[in-house]
């Protein structure tokens, strides 16, 4: 967390700069079925952050070594694209991203049922086109939409969704401000129908209370995004291709 | 791992054209649906999205400040580029910039900078000592065919709505960058013997040679390229030449509709 | 190519979880010996070497003096980076940054930066144009398990003992780097259905997911991840959390004693 | 194109600085098998500029996947050396060596009988030596020469060569500094039995009409290179081994 | 070598700055079997520098195609650790850690029986966690016990030792002083029982007369250095694991 | 995959040898004709061509200012470096820089480096802020064998015949290089059992290790480097001396001519 300045976060009516409850999240839209060449997709607006998520696969996973007898591999790519954020990025990969592709590989194996499908590959394309603070979470929203898009089986959705704290004070979903001078960020995976949690990090200063707090915040969020989610899965069966 | 479905399909391919056809119903110089979207990323400095059917690419333009180069101390810089990421396509693979990625960049980019649209030496701040590089990045999100003209589009619609954000650099107040001109790219593939527009995935897959021509405001030539396996003769050039004359003009009339909105 | 050993080990694990019985005798909550030597390496103006069974790893400090980022002009800066070499076990092959050793120096590293053991302000030299690197270096020579908690430890250790190299730089005379508090990482891994802590090279491999926990000196969170496939519930992790806050305060105590010798 | 300055390229008499014709070709000269190692081997000088091209092959294509059932790949590789250019280049591929390696590839394979050798590879190192404008088509000739004396059966030679503008009129194979400060370029694979041509790049300002004329320069060297190229491979054939 | 200041590194009683007589190696120990997970292990102090190899294999040598139908080839990393120098080094392969890895490699390759061990692998990880001038022979002395704690069978250890020149003078294993300032290094690799050296490098200035008294001096102190590995090799059969 | 050619030649190599004969007929310290050709590229600030047999190798040299290191304010650098690229010969491969062409530009440069013939001093323009870098590449076209000496003799020719190019960097009037001395290279190739000079390609391919030795023109040793699998004796190593000292001068002789022409 950057946590260094002397900025005020809160007003004095207790919301925040751009008028939200401690516990209110910012817009969310989703859509699936949005690229025509992917065998799913979804597209998923959380604030100003964008992300477009294409799935692919079940295929044949090669190289070999990398085939697993008993299961599918999920392979993720989270990706910025080099116009997403203030500062141009490099094309190509950083610590950051491995990290982050890494740790939403994990979270979506715990979700997909991939024994139904040994040996092979599920190729899982996150693409942020613009980053407003909370692109992991946005992302895994998007992968987990796209995923059922494709039709791959899942015992859960996964809804990635972020607290954390500023002034003080725990609040849901931080927008770019609270990220560069808040105090901590609690970025979880949640499986909304099990109450389980597949993807969890945290950094910056939480005491055991306030953690707990936080994680109230993000469950109870989770529920109102998986919402939006079903939704834009059921017009994509009704609608058909988009 | 023999090629059975190019080959039937090149058969087919083949076929069609003996009768004027194409497998979409299209004629030969007929394109499909194009879309422009300016404006449309947070962040970005200049963007756009084009889709032409079910090919979608997005353009994004940043800027940066930069020392000159020695010999042309009074210069800013363009670049173009292009990364063609496995979200793109199922063929797509993660690795390093292909040749494919690596050429279509340097395509687009031929096309902008020497229709001489952006006048480098309004990109300098400080003669010697501080310049913007102007930075075109294209992403191909979804192709189905003909992603060259989709970039050519983009990059261009996204320069031309591009605002130079000097303020955040702390070197004066913010303005429209200042672009004289509308490049445009046509492109022509090879499928059944002869040329088309507008080639689809399928008739790249069983076509050959693509030519990328790039036209500015007046017509003239700002860059060429003949890419894949093929030969043309000077007549077919010939012939195709005068279509993307008509392609660029209509390209352009969407350009500036959208600028007028 | 069946992976045998692992479905059998599997089937040991959960059969010992279900006795409440861990492969080598130890207590769901029990730890291999953990020892810690600092200052133990020519060169590095911060080192430590820490044990856990059959675990080794080396951590070791070092200073340079850069350029501040151009956002931050008065803060030094601290990085932690950790190597997966092919010399810490058989399972390990050559090549770039593999992603579990980008994200263990990255787990480690957020545990000591959000901390904020180290004051970024006092590592400035000259506002705009000095500043100090803070380079931390994990090196793992044996891995038998638990490889975070090792160099966790490590790293903490190594920068409490570091001597910022001024004399050597000429920006003034070597002085003790002020590290204020010891944060501390605890790691648990699903085995046999269960977590346990400090899991062992076999229950890791017939393992599920981890959870890595930072704490500092007054028990607050300061970095948390999950590692692995696998999900846990709010109650399993109220459950991990008490041990970790009993677990990190007996290995911030191994630090005081070294530092005490 | 440069463009940028104010230089005068033509003389008062009409031509141009090192007192060529508008259509008149730099010297160029060719040799057929000058590297022992090689199966087949040229070395092209045009002006300042000296490219060495070895083939090899056809040999078995490894890896698998790059194989071709029905027919040999072509792998080029356009390398300029560190010391061939004023300012040093750092060996290694770069962008713009990637591009040129690619479109040449795909020049030969239209002319090479590629169907004759499935599922091999062809190796063609193309290495400027010294570089004074043109490269890419001193290298296109002396690969065609180094290919045909490997015993490559090949339907035609392929002949590089450009024209382009400077002050505004159109002239036959830039020098370097017309390239600096020039207009245009086009350079081009012509194969000069059939007419056909296997390789087009262009920048700059043409008009229709510039381009026409450019275009029949072209067409007219590539038959005086040609000349040169089937004098050279004669040479070898009569003379043996180099 | 350095040999650019005016440093003086002979003191007038003829010892050296440290007190070290001509011919007088700095302390040495050895320790075999340090690394619970490797197969075979040693760790080397030799004045400051302190190296650790660990021994795995033999084993399936993979990809294919670096396997040798009639022996084991032997995969030798030479890396220093970022915090091993004075200024820190960035993690990653260099060209002096590549060629010290080759010429390490094959000097192995002369000892170890590798005709015994077709088709396999045989991987020696040296690593360097401190360094004070001598690293590469440290390195082959680690990686020769290291190898006989793996129980790979070698027709003879190799001791890796250096002599050089300061002040117009040969002396025997250069410190950093006497390497930075010094006028010439001879490490070599020492087969102690045959006399045989199977590793040999040489930079700077020596006329024949003071190459064959360093020579002398680097056989006398491999003799010296051959006990001490033999002894460590005799405590860890003794002692049994480490 | 059997290596069934190289098993039948190291037994003919090893016959031949008992004879005292080599395959191609030399004695056992005769050398291939070699050649060596100056001021052949154009863009070389000094360049040469080297022939031994059917091996070629060209070396150019070419200058940049650059800013000396800290440590040494007034010492200009210079820095040798080969390419082993594909075109070389059929076994070569493309790719990053293989350990073979690393420690060939490495010898070759510790070789001329080491003698002290460039004075790094003299390579100083502005103390602390500008000198000269040289940069001497190594190009091999065609290897049959002994590229190592080829490409020792290419590099000091090439630099013995470089311009330091001032005027076009705009510090003061080009002017020769000065270069004290003329450091030649011998290699050695155990074949058949014995060592032998200037191995050809086959006799590497069925050979053992390799010595590389390179002198001074007071016959001094300035680099050493022994190759590849095998071990030698001090005796071996005695008698190969004796003959690198003839041939070195030898070829000095060589590029003396070269520059008296």
């Amino acid at each position: 967390m950057g946590g260094y300045g002397d900025v005020q976060l809160l007003r004095d009516d207790g919301k925040r700069l751009d008028g939200r409850a401690l516990d209110e999240l910012r817009p969310v839209t989703v859509e699936a079925g949005v690229l025509p060449a992917a065998d799913g997709s979804a597209r998923v607006t959380h604030g100003l952050n964008v992300a477009v998520v294409a799935v692919y696969g079940p295929m044949e996973a090669h190289p070999r070594k990398i085939q697993r007898q008993d299961r599918a591999v999920i392979d993720v790519r989270y990706n910025m694209a080099p116009f997403s954020t203030s500062d141009r990025i490099r094309p190509g990969f950083n610590r950051r991203s491995r990290e982050i592709s890494k740790v939403t590989a994990e979270a979506l194996e715990s979700v997909v049922l991939v024994e139904r499908f040994p040996r092979s590959k599920i190729r899982v394309e996150i693409e942020i086109l613009a980053a407003e603070a909370g692109t992991r979470c946005v992302g895994i929203t998007a992968a987990a939409v796209a995923l059922a898009d494709a039709g791959i089986p899942m015992r859960d959705l996964i809804v990635g969704v972020a607290s954390g704290k500023i002034e003080d004070t725990v609040v849901l979903d931080l927008d770019k401000a609270e990220d560069n001078y808040g105090q901590a960020d609690l970025p979880v995976g949640i499986l909304p129908n099990t109450g389980e949690v597949a993807f969890l990090q945290m950094d910056g200063d939480l005491s055991p209370d306030e953690f707990n707090l936080a994680m109230e915040y993000n469950f109870k969020a989770a529920g109102e995004i998986h919402d939006i989610m079903v939704e834009a899965l059921q017009r994509r069966y009704e609608g058909g291709e988009a | 791992m023999v090629d059975l479905v190019p080959t039937l399909l090149r058969q087919e391919l083949s076929r069609l054209a003996d009768a004027d056809q194409r497998l979409d119903g299209r004629s030969r110089w007929g394109s499909r649906d194009v879309t422009l979207e300016t404006d449309c990323l947070y962040n970005a400095e200049g963007s756009a999205k084009v889709t032409i059917g079910g090919t979608i690419v997005y353009a994004g333009v940043k800027f940066e400040l930069r020392t000159p180069w020695p010999d042309r101390p009074a210069q800013g810089s363009l670049m173009c580029g292009a990364e063609l990421r496995p979200v793109a396509g199922r063929k797509y693979e993660p690795g390093p910039p292909s040749p494919q990625s690596i050429e279509l960049g340097r395509v687009v980019d031929r096309g902008i900078r020497e229709s001489g649209c952006i006048d480098m030496a309004e990109l300098c701040i400080v003669p010697g000592e501080k310049v913007w590089g102007v930075m075109i990045d294209l992403h191909v999100l979804s192709d189905q065919g003909n992603i060259f003209d989709a970039c050519g589009l983009a990059a261009i619609a996204a320069l031309r709505t591009a605002v130079v954000p000097a303020e955040r650099f702390d070197v004066g107040e913010d303005h429209t960058l200042s672009v004289n001109g509308t490049p445009i790219m046509a492109s022509f593939t090879r499928v059944g013997g002869r040329y088309v527009l507008d080639a689809s995935e399928e008739e790249e897959l069983g076509g050959d040679e693509r030519i990328h021509i790039t036209l500015g405001d007046k017509g003239h030539l700002h860059s060429l390229q003949k890419g894949l396996k093929g030969v043309f003769t000077p007549a077919e050039f010939a012939e195709i030449f005068e279509v993307a004359q008509t392609r660029c003009v209509e390209l352009r009339k969407l350009v500036a509709e959208q600028e007028a909105n």
